[in-house]
């Protein structure tokens, strides 16, 4: 097809053979599509460019087919997929830019530089898009604690995390903590960053305008994280061992520089296009932002700072250091780029130009070492849709049901709570500021997290969610209820969900069984997102999680965004005044299957979870919003692991601060009789919602469930302060002290981190 | 008349812009300064806000105590002006010896974000009129080196000063520690004799708007700047 | 017999220590010149009741693999005190 | 010439050191006996340029002196590598 355009071998580079090829993880069928592209043998920087873009990371081979069916659009994108952030409209001009990212793999190396740099490569993502990142969250899954190596990775990854997310001065505001054994070996490490910007400052990653130059700015690059096949594609001698591709360190402090220096660039007009160098760096930033502008860039390594001396041109294309940013800007413009960076004592180094031949060339020293015809570089892998078949061992998981003999329910109850799943994440989220900036109206320990955009009334709540356990026994139901209750997170606290973004988190996606997983799981999310008017804005697929035992669970996790209309209307979580009315919103069928219940206290990870009813949980959205902006509600708690007894002490407990608990007092007679005790107090049914409310609301309450025809059971009314939880059922009475209970669920993860005594 | 309190941006401050904030708040006119400045511009109170100057690196406040305007900010301490160190501007302080002692990594070896309770020691200094002394508040800290030593002879001195600003306080029905950080003898925060240099970790510029919860940091920032105004006027 | 142990941590070779440069940076500015390569790291003393230096120095390479250095990012030395 | 120096900067003797306490007894918890008062410090490594070894280490006293060690909290002490 296309003429041959030549490149030449960097000095003392290694020939080009199909074992090179090979090593770059480049099979069959893309080794042929290069020399089609080329009409030539591509050059070692050539195949190392291919090997990145061409990687399921940047080229989404597996999956694009699948991400297309995601409902992208609605009155409230202002952005959607394809760029480093989606984007959602609120009132007044504004807009809030978002996306979540993996750095699973890295993490599970290093975890603390790992979790780190991954909480910086998202903040980047979103202030490139000319936003101010003022919130972060983190979904993490680890192996169980009893294991030392997974406390290790804990440990580091939270503080990762936290100092990273600290340091730059963005408060975290929410996140997940999950613990399976699937994830022995393979943690997961989702962030999520959420910015803030006016909408007409939208800037795009769009290189365009001939003759343009492109700059680097920021740290310089290093031999951090090149991609292993850098190493693997050298003779293993003394020097090519110091010169082994390093772990990824992150700088919060320089981070901090390049994001405001990078909203004046933007702000102030001086720039046409900005994109991070995330993963495979230069590479897939320059190629990427030549792309969707339509036309060429020419680079010259030679001209990028960087740290060590002697670095060749595929080093330096695919080299992860951190805290660098490609920009795009008018020659005219440069002076005034530089002062701007000098000013937060940040380097910009113009190494490259925007050309017109649509080629995308690399030339070191003056020698060109790489011409590919760009838009193909981009668009031209091949697409695969493996075959997606689910395994029987699934199948038969799902119609299992527990054997080990049922403790009675108080002990349930506590053995729930003391699950570090469940348990308080207070361990967690002490690490991490949640109210720098001053703009936090709700921290960690609640639903959602609420921040006020600043100079406004209004405000924006947060959150990520996933039960990877119902995805794993019925992907398809365990995508909506991901979706699901994430929505309800956010109409709990009073926000009306807006979009979302995700993170696919999936095993080797060329097994059947795992495609199926994958594919399920996304139909799943589409058909909720559809069902609730939350488009997907964006998102990361992170495949290949395997551990040594097979994948890790299927987790798709949903990062989503709603509206606070009025921040005086934000709901509380937990119980607030002793005798107000409780009320459960939502049908009790009392389903077990994939209950927390079975698996934690019956050590049964099996059954099929309950089916979401995507109309019942529109409706409860609904009913919550609509009560909150009336206030209604002194309390809005959803019902999701562990079901309405966990829910229940949760409301109870109090917040990860409070200084003091309620008791409640709940009587579940003559509402739906047809369940069984189990099924009442820890069945995981969607939908459901717990809340209180003063005692004179409560016909106003029934009036609005019933005009959206949700079920309003009025269960009971809020104890005294440090009194105990009593559930009653005709005869039968179920009853904690709810101190202890704060105990055992604030102590969980704490006891499980403290190193044990010195054995005597 | 309002008063100029100046905030100054280090490299890697964070809390420059809640600052501001609350002294406008306050009715007070603030000022940011950048911290190459080599003049208040005649401020009559600075504040060294919160954040991680220079990243932290080697100790909290060690490389930024070198800044430029740090000398400005000396000479004002001497005269008499008015000098607040809110978390990292604290660490700051000691790291200039315009405090003393100094402020180690939190004893359980981890960053710590959330609520204390703190008791006001002192309300005759330059930021604590509006409080009763021993009126117990609670603001958040968020800070991984908070932990005050200091030898014994200046923990002595600051005793018989009445040095200790404020003190981290264990209140009813709390289950976590109520010293966040392992603090000698639960010091919060200090101030010279005179009150007039001040440094302390937690932070009531977070807590300076009732809109978003709670109010009760603002009065630091009231009382601050009536301190000043009275001053200017006098 | 009671043997004085330093311990001294670093970060490896060719990874990037912010640490380093802004001390680096910061000595610069304080008008120190001709320095380079500053790189922090962590010291660890310890004492270690063995039988000799080289028994006290094994238990300390031992230490540094298991605890207290980070094989993926750090290297580390021994050296046995006074 | 370019010399190689060595800088440890420990907790003071007498004031607590927690991280040190901790690493102690995270040895204990490996089955590491027999240790006793660890204390965790900085090491920093520079290279400094300097006319004699014995110049070097005064360079670096006076970087330690204002700038890498906290006097009211820390002990210095420096050394000259390879
Ligand atoms: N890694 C984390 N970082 C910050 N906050 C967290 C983290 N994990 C959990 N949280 C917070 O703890 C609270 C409870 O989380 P979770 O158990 O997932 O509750 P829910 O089932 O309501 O989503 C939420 O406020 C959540 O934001
Ligand atoms: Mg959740």
């Amino acid at each position: 097809m296309t003429s041959a355009i030549e490149a030449e071998a960097f000095p003392g580079e290694r020939t080009v053979t199909d074992e090179v090829l090979r090593e770059h993880k480049l099979n069959a069928t893309e080794q042929a599509a290069i020399r089609n592209i080329l009409g030539r043998t591509p050059t070692l920087t050539e195949v190392g460019i291919f090997s990145a873009l061409w990687s399921e990371h940047c080229s989404y081979k597996h999956t694009k087919a699948v991400l297309r069916t995601f409902p992208t659009t609605g009155s409230q994108v202002v952005q959607g997929p394809g760029e480093n952030a989606g984007v959602l409209r609120l009132p007044d001009g504004w807009a809030v830019a978002f996306k979540i990212e993996s750095h699973n793999h890295p993490s599970a190396v290093e975890p603390y530089q790992g979790a780190a740099t991954g909480v910086g490569g998202i903040l980047r993502d979103v202030f490139t898009m000319g936003a101010r990142p003022v919130a972060v969250l983190n979904s993490l899954r680890l192996g169980p604690l009893d294991d030392a190596r997974n406390r290790y990775l804990f440990a580091g990854i939270v503080k990762g995390v936290g100092d990273y997310g600290n340091c730059v001065g963005v408060p975290t505001l929410g996140g997940e903590v999950c613990f399976s054994p699937s994830y022995t070996g393979n943690p997961l490490v989702n962030a999520m960053a959420v910015g803030l910007l006016r909408e007409a400052d939208l800037i795009t990653a769009r290189a365009h305008g001939v003759g343009n130059i492109l700059l680097a700015v920021g740290a310089r690059t290093g031999r951090d994280g090149i991609h292993g096949a850098s190493f693997a594609s050298e003779d293993l001698t003394a020097e090519s061992q110091k010169r082994r591709p390093q772990v990824q360190v992150g700088d919060p402090f320089t981070e901090k520089l390049l994001l405001e220096a990078s909203l004046e660039l933007i702000t102030g007009g001086y720039i046409v296009a900005i994109q991070d160098m995330g993963a495979a760096g230069l590479t897939s930033s320059s190629a990427e932002m030549a792309a969707r502008g339509g036309v060429g860039v020419e680079l010259d390594t030679s001209r990028v700072p960087v740290r060590e001396p002697g670095m060749t041109p595929y080093e330096i294309l695919l080299s992860e250091s951190q805290e660098r940013m490609l920009v795009v800007a008018e020659p005219h413009r440069i002076d005034e780029i530089r002062a701007v960076c000098q000013k937060w004592d940040l380097d910009a180094a113009p190494i490259g130009q925007v050309t017109d031949d649509g080629i995308y060339r690399v030339v070191h020293e003056g020698r060109v070492v790489a011409a590919i015809p760009g838009q193909e570089l981009v668009d031209g892998c091949p697409m695969y849709s493996p075959p997606a078949r689910e395994s029987a061992a699934a199948i038969a998981r799902r119609s299992a049901t527990p054997t080990a003999a049922a403790p009675d329910h108080v002990a349930a109850l506590e053995r729930l709570l003391d699950a570090p799943t469940i348990a308080s994440k207070r361990w967690v989220f002490e690490q991490y500021d949640g109210t720098v900036r001053a703009g936090t109206v709700v921290t960690p320990g609640s639903d959602a997290g609420v921040l006020q955009v600043a100079g406004t009334q209004f405000g924006i709540a947060m959150t990520v969610d996933c039960n990877a356990r119902h995805v794993a026994l019925d992907p398809y139901e365990g995508g909506k209820a991901a979706v699901a209750e994430a929505a309800r997170n956010l109409a709990c606290s009073g926000a009306r969900p807006l979009g979302i973004t995700d993170c696919l988190n999936f095993g080797n996606p060329e097994k059947p069984e795992v495609f199926f997983q994958f594919v399920e799981a996304c139909r799943g999310i589409a058909d909720a997102c559809r069902a609730f008017d939350t488009p997907v804005t964006g998102g990361n697929v992170s495949l290949y999680n395997q551990n040594p035992l097979g994948a890790i669970d299927p987790t798709p996790t949903v990062g989503m965004i709603g509206l606070v209309r009025d921040i005086s209307t934000v709901v509380p979580t937990h119980f607030r005044e002793s005798g107000d009315p409780i009320l459960l919103l939502g049908r009790v069928s009392g389903h077990l299957g994939g209950s927390a219940y079975w698996a934690e206290v019956l050590d049964a990870t099996v059954g099929a979870p309950p089916p979401i009813d995507l109309v019942a949980e529109r409706a409860l959205q609904e009913v919550l919003i609509a009560a909150a902006e009336a206030r209604l509600l002194r309390s809005a708690h959803d019902l999701s692991d562990g079901g309405l007894a966990v829910a229940l002490a949760e409301c109870c407990m109090g917040g990860p601060w409070a200084t003091s608990t309620f008791g409640a007092e709940v009587d579940l007679a003559n509402h739906a009789d047809q369940v069984s005790d189990e099924g009442w107090l820890f069945g995981e049914d969607g939908a459901r919602a717990l809340v209180s409310c003063r005692a004179e609301h409560v016909l106003q309450l029934q009036h609005v469930a019933r005009e959206h025809g949700v079920t309003c059971h009025l269960l009971g009314l809020v104890g005294e302060v440090d009194g105990d939880l009593l559930i009653r059922r005709h005869e039968r009475r179920w009853h904690w002290p709810v101190r202890h209970l704060r105990q055992v669920y604030s102590d969980a993860i704490p006891r499980r981190m403290t190193p044990p005594a010195r054995s005597a | 008349m309002s008063a100029r309190v100046a905030v100054v941006r280090f490299p890697g401050s964070n809390c420059e812009t809640e600052s501001l904030a609350a002294v406008e708040r306050a009715g007070g006119d603030a000022r940011l300064i950048d911290y190459r400045d080599t003049d208040l511009h005649g401020a009559a109170a600075v504040i060294l806000p919160g954040g991680f100057a220079y990243g932290d690196y080697l100790r909290s406040g060690a490389i930024a105590r070198f800044s430029p305007i740090m000398a400005a900010v000396r000479a004002h301490a001497a005269a008499g002006g008015v000098v607040l160190g809110i978390c990292n501007g604290f660490q700051i302080l000691c790291e200039a010896r315009l405090l003393p002692g100094a402020l180690l990594h939190n004893a359980q070896q981890r960053f710590v974000a959330r609520p204390v309770d703190v008791r006001i020691e002192r309300n005759d200094t330059a930021c604590t009129a509006d409080y009763r002394v021993g009126e117990v508040i609670r603001i958040p800290v968020a800070h991984g080196e908070g932990r005050f030593v200091a030898s014994p002879d200046v923990l002595t001195q600051l005793d018989r000063d009445n040095c200790v600003l404020m003190r981290y306080v264990q209140v009813d029905g709390t289950d976590v520690p109520h010293n966040p950080n392992g603090s000698t003898d639960d010091i919060a925060g200090i101030c010279n004799a005179a009150g007039t240099v001040l440094g302390f970790m937690p932070h009531p510029e977070r807590l300076a708007d009732a809109s978003l919860g709670s109010d009760v940091g603002q009065r630091f920032f009231t009382s601050l700047v009536k301190r000043v105004v009275t001053r200017a006027a006098a | 017999m009671k043997i004085r142990v330093h311990v001294r941590i670093v970060p490896r070779q060719g990874l990037l220590d912010p640490q380093g440069q802004a001390v680096e940076h910061a000595l610069g500015a304080l008008g120190f010149d001709g320095m380079q390569d500053v790189r922090v790291g962590k010291a660890i003393e310890l004492h270690i009741e063995a039988a000799s230096a080289a028994v006290a120095r094994a238990t300390a390479e031992r230490m540094c693999e298991q605890l207290l250095a980070n094989p993926v990012t750090e290297d580390f030395a021994i050296e046995i005190g006074a």
